[in-house]
């Protein structure tokens, strides 16, 4: 397998961004992310992106978001109707081949235009579950209180988890969300969409993010310190959530194993919009929160645009372990209902 | 002369499905006032039916079906405290998943029931519209059985 | 060749129709995936990973509906991909599923697009009107027809060559039983008589709306050995995009077309594609494109692509037939067409294409477009190892 | 398409989808609006490459980059190629056959989609010189249909070699 390594990353995140469009939210990011790079857009050997139309209401609406990427003269160019993690998949696949040596991949979505927990409930079955129009916050609390019924994890582990990421968001300045708060405190808050709180919920955000990737040596001259991919897998389970046990995430568990997870980990960005859901996925992972420092970004409860939280998971990961933070992280991004579909991906610092 | 500016934006169709064998069975049920499952490549009898097995992706019988009880026990269920356009309610319902006797699997619905009477375990049936036409909504929703 | 060695093990389709109202969606895929599966002798647990293209998810409303469909493609613990290109998204979801095994990551791939446009309606899904934008694009076929004038004004040709082209086309779909359109009746004098809808395309050299899927199974070189089966060799892929609306493009013989075609025939080891390809499958949703892909691709000079036309050289036994199975003229459930066209183009060196296979078919060129002549996918195919 | 009736089995169900959102063109999209709004076709310039769109959206979309100044163009212009278009479709009723036309306006490196009148559909030439009908002022709004249409003007053609470019 040829070494990929992260050699820059940007984000920009914002609560509801009225004053610009999708294009002139990706345009400054991607400069941020290619300059430090060198690389002008036509340097690039392939070019991926992320999103989905349903959040614009616009079909195409990812063409004309290409006009950011500048693709004159013609670019090699991909997309996905996901998010901008699995288009990284892509990437990182396309540079085992061995003719090129860079990928740009990029992710943009604005979930303010629409009632983005009513659009989601597109994702699901068309004939049987869709037409009932289940929002995505309801599902989650059905898998908040399957966990919570089964023994073990009590309301104060979710409050733990939201304190522990409230209080990292202090050092992100794309979080929607950020203070010095602790369990009672939250404890103390009304009940939302029983039985979760609000602050168990995420915030809705408008962003895009960019991640540049090299190959071998090209990173090396790319970058100070490469985050290099010592691993990286994606998988899915069936859809309808009354007939998969909610409370585990097998679909991680098989993608930890394939991507070499081990239990050793400095850190790990978990893109788990619900705060239950980061207990489900440190399970998954074999995680253990003492040994490892968990969503240090804050993760997906303080900042949460949909399509590009799970490349920021990667990006927030990879800088992280570049900057000397970790030697060794995991970064973990999902897409549908209930974590039903699931990509880890192992990142570590030069040996 | 610079402030940006944005307007109101619907997309709206009525979409035109057909439904295929195992679906169209199942709703065939429902117009009856019927709850259908189909046994799996495992042995478990999955409500609502799949038209497809999750472990072997084989088309599973749709005319071998499995008829269950419209009566069984909730296990999970969440509170809906501002329904949404298109949801069974326009006032704050429970949503639930339900194990019908006689399934392996639950169902994913409304529940019609006090807040505080609501909990996993607690025994439901379904309440059947008062004109069913093969369409999920012939269950209204699930209501508490006393 | 970029990475290892991948080849078509089985393709499938599904008979393509205005409605398919005897399957829900996930029908509609499993279908045209379990053909692939048999014609390649495989079953479902020897596929490794999946990826689903389609065009916009408005068609069906359903967002993101790999999600929905994972048990109806035996994707349960599984990779998914879902790829989104537009009009070529069925060319770039095979060069995607290909570049898997090629990256020695899986060995066999089950790639599949499709289309249920039954379920809403192509012309109100491709024209959602956004506020303060002017609603006066009506449907593709109103955002083409000023380019093919611009093509006619500048290669001078003969106004009969889109008729000819849809001719061809139609009568070839009769020798595919998959098609949508099967008109035994049609003729020259009817196409040239029907209704002009965009003034220079007439209703007859327009695609028709289509329930479809499309579906094949792509190996690693171990894979292809271990086949009794006749087998198609990836002698190359390119994917190409530029801008939408931008100065200086060439909407009449795009940049990123020719751009691509260049980048593929380099991998291939083509210098000579007229002579080195005995048939293509390319993407012509209007009859006017076949003469300007013809350019696009290097088959003919710039302005003379209507002349290969005319000769009868892009005819079944022409110098380089041209989309032997009616192509997208006779067949468009639009997220599954680019594959349609590569499966078919892998079909011809399998020697499987049936009644319009091309005799003695050694390498073949599958071709898809999309967006406003802006995306690209493309592969070279041949009998032979590369 | 559901079968209502109690005997056939189900073999379809109709699933009306409606969704709501807050749209905006963005920032360089509305001050063209607003441009418009005045009566006048506010296009942009890339700074890279010096084009100048009407209308500009997020930024130059063959450079990559954001616009740099404003430049106001001409609302009379070259009609580059057009269709003529015998299909209606729904929110918008004009009698059959209409023209739509794609005209570079002068100053502009960029088509814009325009209906065109004034002249009948077998006498419109691609390089035909056209002005813009502008609504009367009092209806003008935030939108391009200001321009109700554009109409020929009495100048001689443009020559092919000027606008090809822009085909």
């Amino acid at each position: 397998m040829r070494p990929v390594a992260v050699v820059s990353y940007a984000q920009h995140a914002s609560a509801r961004e009225d004053n610009r469009n999708e294009v002139e939210i990706l345009l400054p990011v991607l400069r941020e992310a290619l300059e430090p790079t060198g690389l002008t857009t036509q340097d690039i050997g392939f070019t991926v992106s992320g999103s989905s139309d349903y959040l614009a209401g616009q079909a195409f609406a990812f063409v004309s978001a290409l006009d950011a990427v500048g693709p004159w003269p013609p670019i090699a160019e991909s997309h996905v109707e996901m998010d901008g993690a699995f288009a990284l998949y892509e990437a990182w696949v396309r540079l085992q081949h061995g003719d090129i040596d860079t990928a740009l991949v990029y992710a943009f979505g604005k979930s303010s235009p629409g009632d983005i927990a009513r659009v989601l409930s597109l994702q699901l079955d068309p004939y049987l579950v869709g037409p009932l129009w289940p929002d995505a916050v309801s599902l989650a609390a059905l898998q908040a209180r399957a966990l919570l019924d089964a023994d073990g994890i009590g309301e104060k582990d979710l409050a733990r988890v939201v304190a522990r990421d409230r209080r990292n968001a202090a050092g992100n300045p794309h979080a929607q969300v950020s203070e010095q708060t602790d369990e009672a405190t939250l404890l103390a808050e009304p009940l939302y969409a029983d039985p979760l709180r609000k602050h168990d919920c995420p915030p809705v955000s408008d962003g895009a993010a960019v991640v540049v990737l090299a190959a071998g040596d090209r990173a090396r001259e790319l970058a100070e310190r490469p985050a290099w991919i010592r691993g990286i897998d994606h998988r899915i389970e069936g859809q309808y959530v009354g007939s998969r046990d909610l409370t585990v995430s097998a679909s991680t568990r098989i993608a930890a194993q394939r991507a070499g997870v081990d239990g050793r980990a400095d850190l790990a960005e978990l893109h788990a919009p619900f705060s239950h859901q980061e207990l489900i996925l440190l399970e998954a992972l074999g995680l253990d929160e003492d040994t490892t420092a968990v969503n240090p970004s804050g993760g997906a409860l303080v900042s949460n645009p949909v399509m590009v939280a799970g490349l920021v998971r990667i990006g927030e990961a990879a800088r992280r372990v570049s900057a000397g933070e970790g030697q060794r992280a995991v970064a973990h991004a999902t897409s549908g209902p209930c974590l039903q579909q699931n990509l880890v991906c192992v990142l570590e610092a030069e040996q | 002369m610079t402030e940006v500016l944005s307007a109101p934006h619907s997309m709206e169709f009525p979409y035109t499905r057909s439904t295929g064998p195992m679906v169209g069975a199942f709703l065939t049920g429902l117009r009856e006032r019927k709850v259908f499952g189909v046994r799996d490549s495992s042995g478990r009898v999955v409500v609502p039916p799949p038209e497809y097995d999750a472990r072997t992706a084989a088309a599973l019988p749709h005319d071998d079906l499995v008829e269950v009880s419209p009566e069984g026990v909730v296990t999970s269920w969440s509170w809906n405290p501002k329904p949404r356009l298109g949801q069974p309610f326009e006032r704050p319902f429970a949503w639930a998943l339900v194990r019908l006797d006689g399934a392996d699997t639950s169902l994913l619905h409304a529940l019609d029931a006090p807040r505080e009477q609501i909990a996993t375990g607690m025994r439901v049936r379904v309440r059947w519209a008062d004109e069913t036409t093969g369409d999920i909504h012939d269950i209204a929703c699930f209501e508490a059985v006393r | 060749m970029s990475g290892q060695r991948a080849a078509v093990l089985g393709t499938g389709q599904t008979k393509h129709e205005a409605k398919r109202e005897d399957v829900s969606i996930g029908g509609l895929v499993h279908e045209a995936a379990e053909r692939a599966l048999a014609d390649a002798e495989l079953d479902w647990a020897d596929i490794d990973a999946v990826v689903i293209g389609k065009a916009p998810d408005m068609f069906e409303g359903v967002m993101m509906p790999e999600l929905y469909l994972a048990e109806a493609l035996g994707a349960v613990g599984k990779p998914m991909t879902r790829v989104h290109t537009a009009g070529s998204v069925g060319g770039s979801t095979s060069v995607i599923a290909t570049h898997l095994v090629q990256s020695g990551i899986h060995r066999r791939v089950l790639t599949v697009a499709f289309e249920k446009q039954s379920e809403s309606n192509a012309m109100w899904a491709l024209s959602i009107h956004l506020p303060f934008s002017q609603p006066l694009v009506a449907g593709a076929g109103g955002y083409f027809a000023p380019i093919v004038r611009g093509y006619i004004r500048k290669s001078q040709a003969p106004l009969d060559t889109g008729f000819k082209v849809a001719l061809k086309d139609r009568l070839n779909a009769l020798k595919n039983p998959y098609a949508h359109l099967h008109q035994p009746e049609i003729t020259l004098e009817g196409i040239a008589t029907s209704p002009l809808l965009w003034d220079p395309i007439r209703y007859a050299e327009t695609c028709p709306s289509s329930d479809g899927a499309a579906a094949m199974v792509i190996g690693d070189e171990a894979s292809a050995a271990a086949s009794s089966r006749p087998v198609a060799w990836v002698h190359g892929t390119a994917l190409r995009s530029e801008p939408t609306m931008g100065a200086g493009r060439d909407r009449v013989n795009p940049h990123a077309g020719r751009d691509c075609a260049a980048a593929l025939y380099a991998e291939a080891g083509i210098t000579d594609p007229l002579h080195e390809i005995d048939c293509a499958e390319i993407y012509v949703p209007f009859s006017w494109f076949e003469p300007m892909w013809l350019e696009n691709l290097g088959f003919a000079d710039e302005g003379t692509g209507w002349k290969m036309v005319q000769d009868g050289a892009t005819a079944l036994d022409g110098d380089l037939p041209v989309n032997m199975s009616g192509g997208v003229l006779s067949s468009n459930p639009i997220g599954a067409s680019g594959m349609i066209r590569f499966l078919e183009a892998a079909n011809q060196v399998r020697g499987t294409a049936g009644e319009h296979q091309v005799k003695d078919a050694r390498r073949a060129l599958g071709h898809a477009y999309g967006g406003g002549s802006q995306y690209f996918a493309m592969w070279v195919v041949g009998a032979e190892k590369p | 398409m559901s079968a209502a009736d109690g005997s056939k089995p189900v073999k379809g169900i109709v699933t009306p989808i409606r969704l709501d959102y807050r749209y905006t063109p963005g920032a360089a999209q509305s001050r063209f609006l607003h441009g418009l709004k005045e009566g006048r076709l506010l296009g942009r310039r890339c700074p890279q490459c010096g084009k100048v769109y009407v209308p500009p959206r997020g930024g130059c979309p063959m450079c990559g980059v954001e616009f740099a100044e404003e430049v106001e163009v001409a609302d009379t212009g070259t009609l580059v190629t057009y269709a003529v278009v015998n299909v209606n479709f729904a929110n918008r009723v004009i009698d059959l056959p209409y023209i739509s036309g794609e005209v570079l306006f002068d100053g502009s490196d960029m088509t814009s989609m325009v209906l065109v009148q004034g002249v009948s559909p077998d006498e419109v030439r691609m390089g035909m010189r056209v002005r813009a009908h502008w609504l009367p002022r009092d209806e003008w709004d935030y939108s391009f249909t200001n321009i109700d249409y554009v109409e020929p003007i009495d100048e001689p053609d443009a020559d092919y070699e000027s606008f090809k470019e822009a085909l």
